[in-house]
């Protein structure tokens, strides 16, 4: 059982108004060291851990395939999404660039400081499963922005 | 005197040796890792990836919603909102190199930086190797009166554990305050950084479930972050009763603990890493204050190092 | 459900070498198979097969996983072929190329993981998981004995060691490696010993000279200590599939020995002696002239290694002290009767 | 020299509202990696969660399946057991928790179209009714109807129009007069948006700057602005021709040079 | 003059304490921070300069902790006094792979600098004489004591080991007398020591794991090297060696092509690889006609039979332990053959475990389930 010596380390810590010896009666020990001792059973590993895993030769190796696979799986979707942003960032450089030719009033414009911009809470982190209400469409804008 | 104390099965004994060590030059090139040479413990030796182990824990069990919403739409935006052209880098104050007029400076370690004792980043112009990112979530729970009732810096602990599922590492005094009778090495809480995937979880959890759930919290205050994009704030004991995993097992938690959180994130400035953050669903409050050096950013600023 | 996962270029041995697949059908069934069809062929027990679990849904994503890389290893061998289509010279890329391209084949790691001892070093993939083998265990431990016992710098400056040495002496019949730096008899020492040399680049036919060389051979006169050579070989033959020195290869080529072995035989209170076995590669074959040696009792080392160009690759090492069966070994070989030397140093 | 012409043009999108679907073998790997993480887990601490002698406990111990215990001088083929706390270690543990009437019922069947229209039946007052998922595919994309806003829910839509003189499919474009010019690219084009489409549109533009540059042989200079609508609805006043498609179906309905120029602006 | 009123008070006060004073008698309590510290010299630094001559274990310097290190040749004592541990010339200097320390090393001659080029061969000395007259032969009569003590059990256990090897030399003469007259009959005496020694050999390399044809090899091999030392030593000239030689290779191709070792090491007839081959494949076919059907029970005399035929030369050590395990499984599996009732006598009960059913069967094996 989990009372025996964690509870008695314990004990001389709790709270000075309280049973300070360590007494076990019929009823148990007392409420709040029992919630201490449960406390710590719970984050301690003691015969909670399982067997280690023991592979034989064979699903050892399908095992690393499975692992390697993974690892050109997503190594190829980070290449991926990589070059895609380094294109972003090619065509907006180069967008950006020529409307500097184009108009320097609208480039002045476009190359605004955008510190304290917020993205909308509105623009969610999407979940499993869709709302009830999939999208909101009685929006009126606000009157007094003119 | 000093004495080399040896271990041995009964005692510890001192050897009538000094205490003086010296590592000598080798005359080859191959690294030994000398813990692979021994026949002991073979199992401790596999990395704890392999699954041979017993480290070894998978890591990825379900898709990283969280993660996939920042590289399908976070990323692109926060690259656009970022992008100056002609945006010069600001150049911050960097440990300097020896001159080498010295023989003696072989080795040496890296002069101090000028007029101050921490180096600073360096701020570069917006490209697609530096657009913020979400690192780690680290949660700090110090509770004070612990030093009265050690018994609450397990109940603190748990309450983490419980919280984010990862172990927490506990929190020691480091100071000695005869006045608050705190002494070095009493435990006073514990705190945990999480990465990947269970950062996600926990910051899903904060912005659906928790924060619109607090009454008074409308976002975190515009002037918090660490100016090198790490933005901290904390959540009162009466606020951690909104985490499901505490609220279904109320009777278990008497007395619960606040704890703060600081969001690391990879941006340059704190204003990016807000921008970031309120793209993962964290609301801002307050007037923000943005450093001039930000703001004027197209001039050159000349490198002195 | 068993059926193979292999369907692609993994399962065709036209232009790929067998030694790619593993050589037991059985074993080769279960890494072929989903889930293991026979049950777990490389347990021995009965009780221990029967006892068994494989992880749950690991024959769900395994002919997946096989599949992916597969096709990946069929774009490299198409880049090969292009290569060698260009008629590109450069084998060390087709090498890196065939390595790449094998080496997550699962029949692959399970043969170099279980059955490093048969695999077959003419394959880049093979050799790569041996060099890997050999980092983590076999150059560590060389280099440190190496090191610790002075044997660098005092016979030669350093190494850069590029090869696996193994040595074993034919005094028993146990088939053990000696490890570097161990302490051996008089006994077991008189009779030459076997290397085995593994080489981690392609190799056909290289080259190479072995020297055996002692570098605390007492000098009385000028109270200090010379160098002994106890054995020289030179243009040693040796590739990937043959790699081993043994007497067979000594009976059949006479000419490799510059200097017959000569046994270590300590003498007494001279505490142990270090015999460094030095491997080199050769450019090609050595100059009667410059690979003579005159005197074995007053080598130089360094001399030997500059004037002939050879290029240290590897080494070995052992010690020896003196025993009681030393003068056997000296009547044995027709040395004169060992000095006595001084028990304390003055 | 005639000054050239810029315009401004919204690539306005809908983000993703569910989670992606993800391919076989990613999913394959999830679960694999579940099974391994349940196998290596510790054993569920039973008595901090559920109080010796309580309803709940009995409840929650009914329902488990517990494993076989040891038994001497039997033989057990598959391995001797290896109990500790109710579980045998060798294996990964199930918790089954008790049924209520309110329970979690996710259906992970998404093509079952019964069940939104089962749960829009249901009295959404009542607290205690039982929870169920949403599908993943709504009526409209049974329907294929490409100009609502609830299609694809995985995907990232993007809000076309029909060009009305060479009847060809584009992001909404408009001119920037002269007289525009302090406003900025980015005004311009939300305010054209809303010149066609009504006002009842909220729109969060990504940033000032345009996201691409395209060239038109006619000199027509054409900037892309980057936009997500948030709320409402694309109501066009002209009876303009619009769609929400999503990159592939963007492909295969614009001119092959046009999508050449912005394919990497779209996601998936 | 006008007082504040406070400084008046303060004037009275200090009036009256002195007029009430009283003294006592006292002792000072507390002594003075510096008072009893001062200690005499312990009489630290350097004891010997650059370039003094030295002797093993003279001290060359004296501190606390280690302001100065010991370099080459130089040992460290307890309390960081540094020693010589050659006989030389002392040497102050520093080492460019340890900046910040400094050293103090014993050079072997005086002009040498140290440290000592990193890549060259350390310079020792070696420090001893070579005895000769009494003392030398005292020091080559001593031995360790430990190894005085040992050297009993080593002689006794030589002994039984040139025992055995005699035995086995006298056993394997008279197998060859016995099984093999014919070849016995062209030996001589002399020519059949020479035989049996050369089985002892290869039966040695055979119990270490090699291949016959290795062994046979290394024996004659080493065989022909010990000649070439007798050479060396000047027993017998050149031509002897290259008759001998000869001769050896001829004789051991005539012993080799008549006898061979049996898997359990006994002496039989040779037989070629064909020879080898065609048997093994005979014994199979005779062994899976012996027992058809491996689930099936048999009798002893079967078993017997099936023993003997795995147990023959045609297979070797790792085969024959495969045919066990394949034909002569201990238990056989369930059938219907090997299954008895519980009413049966000579039954043994098995209690098993069913995964599925969670229930505990019992199984009645009859005797005939297992191998007899």
């Amino acid at each position: 059982m989990y009372t025996s010596r964690a509870a008695i380390r314990v004990v001389s810590h709790v709270k000075p108004t309280q049973q300070v010896r360590y007494k076990r009666d019929k009823t148990g020990l007392n409420p709040q060291l029992e919630r201490i001792v449960s406390q710590l059973s719970v984050m301690s590993a003691g015969r909670k851990q399982p067997r280690l895993l023991k592979l034989c030769n064979e699903d050892y190796v399908k095992h690393k395939t499975v692992m390697k696979a993974w690892s050109h799986y997503r190594k190829a979707k980070i290449q991926e999404n990589e070059k895609l942003l380094q294109k972003q960032y090619e065509s907006m450089k180069e967008a950006v660039s020529e409307l500097q030719n184009l108009s320097p009033e609208l480039f002045e414009i476009a190359n605004e400081h955008q510190y304290g911009k917020r993205f909308p809470l509105e623009l969610r982190v999407p979940t499993e499963y869709p709302p009830r209400q999939i999208w909101f469409y009685d929006y009126f804008p606000k009157q007094e922005a003119k | 005197m000093t004495l080399v104390s040896v271990r041995s099965f009964s005692s510890s004994v001192s050897l009538g040796k000094a205490a003086c060590a010296q590592v000598k030059p080798v005359h080859h090139k191959v690294r030994i890792i000398k813990k692979n040479l021994s026949p002991r413990f073979p199992e401790l030796k596999y990395p704890s990836h392999d699954i041979k182990s017993p480290k070894f824990r998978p890591y990825l069990t379900h898709l990283d919603r969280v993660d996939h919403h920042y590289h399908n739409v976070l990323e692109s935006d926060l690259l656009l909102i970022g992008y100056r052209h002609g945006q010069q880098p600001i150049y911050g104050n960097k440990r300097r190199h020896w001159d080498m007029s010295s023989p003696y400076q072989i080795n040496r370690p890296l002069r101090k930086p000028k007029g101050q004792i921490v180096p600073s980043q360096t701020i570069n112009p917006r490209d697609t190797g530096n657009i913020a990112k979400l690192q780690s979530i680290s949660i700090n729970c110090f509770v004070k009166d612990a030093k009265q009732y050690p018994a609450m810096a397990i109940g603190a602990t748990l309450q983490l554990q419980q919280i984010t599922g990862v172990k927490p590492k506990p929190i020691y005094a480091k100071t000695n305050v005869p006045n608050w009778k705190l002494r070095p090495g009493m435990k006073m809480g514990a705190k945990v950084e999480l990465f990947g995937r269970d950062a996600s979880q926990f910051l899903s959890t904060l912005t659906e479930i928790v924060l619109p759930r607090i009454g008074e919290f409308n976002g975190i205050s515009n002037r918090a972050g660490d100016r090198y994009g790490n933005i901290a704030f904390g959540l009162t004991s009466d606020h951690i009763k909104y985490f499901p995993e505490i609220e279904l097992n109320q009777d278990s938690w008497p007395n619960l603990y606040g704890f703060d959180i600081t969001l690391h994130t990879t941006a340059q400035t704190d204003a990016d890493a807000r921008i970031l953050l309120s793209g993962l669903g964290l609301p801002f409050v307050g007037s923000e204050r943005i450093p001039k050096t930000l703001l004027d950013d197209l001039t050159v600023h000349p490198y002195e190092n | 459900m068993s059926s193979s996962v292999s369907r692609g270029i993994w399962s065709n041995f036209t232009n790929r070498s067998k030694s790619l697949a593993i050589k037991s059908a059985k074993l080769q069934k279960a890494v072929l198979s989903p889930d293991l069809p026979n049950g777990p062929v490389s347990l021995k027990a009965l009780s221990s097969k029967r006892k068994y679990y494989s992880p749950i849904d690991l024959d769900k994503i395994y002919p997946l996983a096989y599949e992916i890389l597969e096709k990946k290893s069929e774009k490299i061998y198409s880049k090969i072929e292009d290569l060698k289509k260009k008629g590109s010279e450069n084998v060390e890329e087709i090498n890196d190329l065939l390595v790449e391209a094998e080496i997550n084949n699962p029949e692959v790691v399970y043969n170099s993981l279980y059955a490093a001892n048969t695999i077959d070093l003419t394959q880049p993939v093979y050799r790569h998981y041996a060099k890997k083998q050999w980092e983590s265990y076999n150059k560590m431990i060389t280099m440190q004995r190496l090191e610790t016992l002075s044997i660098i710098p005092d016979t030669l400056p350093t190494l850069e060691p590029e090869v696996d040495v193994h040595m074993k002496f034919p005094h028993n019949n146990v088939d053990t490696w000696v490890e570097p730096g161990s302490i051996l008899s008089s006994n077991v020492t008189s009779k030459p010993p076997i290397f085995k040399i593994t080489e981690f680049k392609e190799s056909k036919n290289d080259l190479y000279t072995i020297l055996i060389v002692n570098p605390d051979t007492p000098d009385v006169e000028n109270n200090s200590y010379t160098t002994t050579l106890h054995w020289a070989l030179k243009d040693v033959e040796l590739s990937n599939n043959d790699s081993i020195i043994d007497i067979q290869k000594l009976d059949s080529n006479p000419q490799y020995s510059i200097v017959d072995y000569l046994p270590p035989t300590p003498e007494k209170n001279l505490g142990k002696q270090r015999f460094a076995v030095w491997i080199f590669r050769q450019d090609g074959k050595l100059n009667e002239e410059t690979s003579k040696v005159e005197n074995i009792n007053n080598f130089q080392i360094r001399e030997f290694v500059e004037n002939n160009k050879l290029q240290a690759v590897g080494a070995h090492a052992w010690r020896s002290v003196w025993d009681l069966n030393v003068e056997n070994v000296r009547k044995e070989y027709g040395l004169p009767a060992g000095r006595i030397f001084s028990r304390d140093s003055f | 020299m005639t000054t050239p012409v810029i315009r401004s043009s919204l690539v306005l999108s809908r983000i993703p509202i569910v989670t992606p679907d993800v391919p076989a073998f990613e999913k394959a790997f999830y679960q694999y990696q579940e099974q391994l993480e349940r196998r290596l887990m510790w054993t569920f601490p039973k008595w901090y969660y559920f109080k010796k002698g309580t309803v709940a406990e009995r409840e929650f111990s009914k329902a488990q399946k517990y494993p076989i215990p040891n038994h001497r001088n039997v033989w057990f083929p598959k391995g001797v057991p290896d109990l500790k706390h109710g579980r045998d270690r060798r294996f990964k543990q199930d918790i089954i928790l008790p049924k209520k009437n309110n329970d979690v019922e996710v259906s992970t069947t998404t093509d079952d179209g019964g069940e939104s229209a089962a749960s829009e039946l249901q009295n959404l007052d009542d607290i205690g009714r039982p929870i169920k998922a949403n599908s993943r595919i709504t009526i409209f994309d049974e329907k294929n109807d490409q100009t609502s806003l609830e299609r694809k829910l995985p995907r990232t839509l993007y809000l076309l129009i029909k060009n009305n003189n060479n009847n060809e499919w584009t992001f909404p474009s408009f001119e920037v007069s002269n007289d525009q010019i302090n406003k900025g690219l980015h005004n311009i084009a939300e305010e054209g948006l809303r010149n066609i489409g009504g006002d009842k549109i909220n729109t969060w533009t990504v940033s000032n700057t345009p996201a691409a540059l395209i060239k038109h042989n006619n000199g027509i200079n054409e900037f892309l602005i980057k936009s997500h609508i948030i709320a409402g609805k694309f109501n066009p006043t002209n009876k303009n021709e619009y769609k929400w498609l999503t990159k592939e179906e963007i492909q295969d309905i614009v001119s092959d040079e046009y999508y050449s120029k912005i394919n990497h602006l779209l996601s998936q | 003059m006008l007082l504040p009123d406070s400084i008046t008070t303060t004037k009275n006060s200090l009036v009256s304490f002195i007029k009430c004073q009283i003294r006592f008698a006292h002792k000072k309590v507390v002594s003075s921070k510096t008072h009893m510290q001062d200690s005499p010299g312990k009489r630290l630094g350097a004891k010997k300069y650059e370039n003094h001559q030295v002797k093993i274990g003279q001290i060359l310097y004296r501190q606390r902790g280690t302001k100065w290190y010991p370099g080459i040749n130089v040992g460290i004592g307890k309390d960081h006094t540094l020693f010589a541990l050659q006989p030389g010339f002392v040497k102050y200097y520093l080492d460019p792979f340890h900046p910040k320390r400094k050293f103090i090393g014993i050079a072997l001659n005086k002009d040498d600098k140290l440290p000592y080029p990193h890549f060259e061969p350390t310079k020792r000395r070696l420090g001893r004489d070579v005895l000769d007259g009494k003392k030398a032969e005292f020091e080559a009569n001593y031995l360790p004591r430990n190894v005085q003590i040992l050297q009993p059990k080593i002689n006794e256990e030589l002994n039984k080991r040139i025992e055995k090897r005699n035995g086995k030399l006298l056993k394997f003469k008279d197998e060859i007398k016995k099984n093999f007259p014919n070849l016995s009959s062209s030996l001589t005496e002399e020519q059949l020591d020479l035989a049996a020694n050369r089985l002892l050999s290869i039966d040695g390399y055979l119990r270490g794991g090699k291949s016959i044809d290795d062994a046979r090899f290394s024996t004659t091999y080493y065989y022909i090297y010990d000649l070439k030392l007798s050479n060396k030593r000047n027993e017998i000239s050149i031509d002897e060696l290259n008759t001998k030689s000869s001769n050896y290779k001829e004789f051991a191709s005539k012993i080799d092509s008549e006898i061979m070792f049996a898997p359990d090491f006994s002496l039989t007839k040779n037989l070629t690889f064909d020879e080898l081959s065609s048997l093994k494949t005979k014994s199979f076919a005779e062994l899976e006609k012996l027992i058809p059907d491996i689930t099936k029970p048999i009798n002893k005399k079967t078993k017997e039979h099936a023993l003997s035929i795995i147990n023959s030369v045609a297979f070797s050590l790792k085969e024959q332990i495969k045919l066990k395990r394949r034909f002569l499984k201990p238990t056989l599996p369930e059938t219907n053959e090997t299954i008895g009732n519980a009413k049966d006598k000579k039954v043994i009960a098995i209690q098993k475990m069913n995964i599925e059913t969670r229930q505990v069967e019992t199984i009645y094996r009859t005797k005939n389930a297992f191998l007899p």
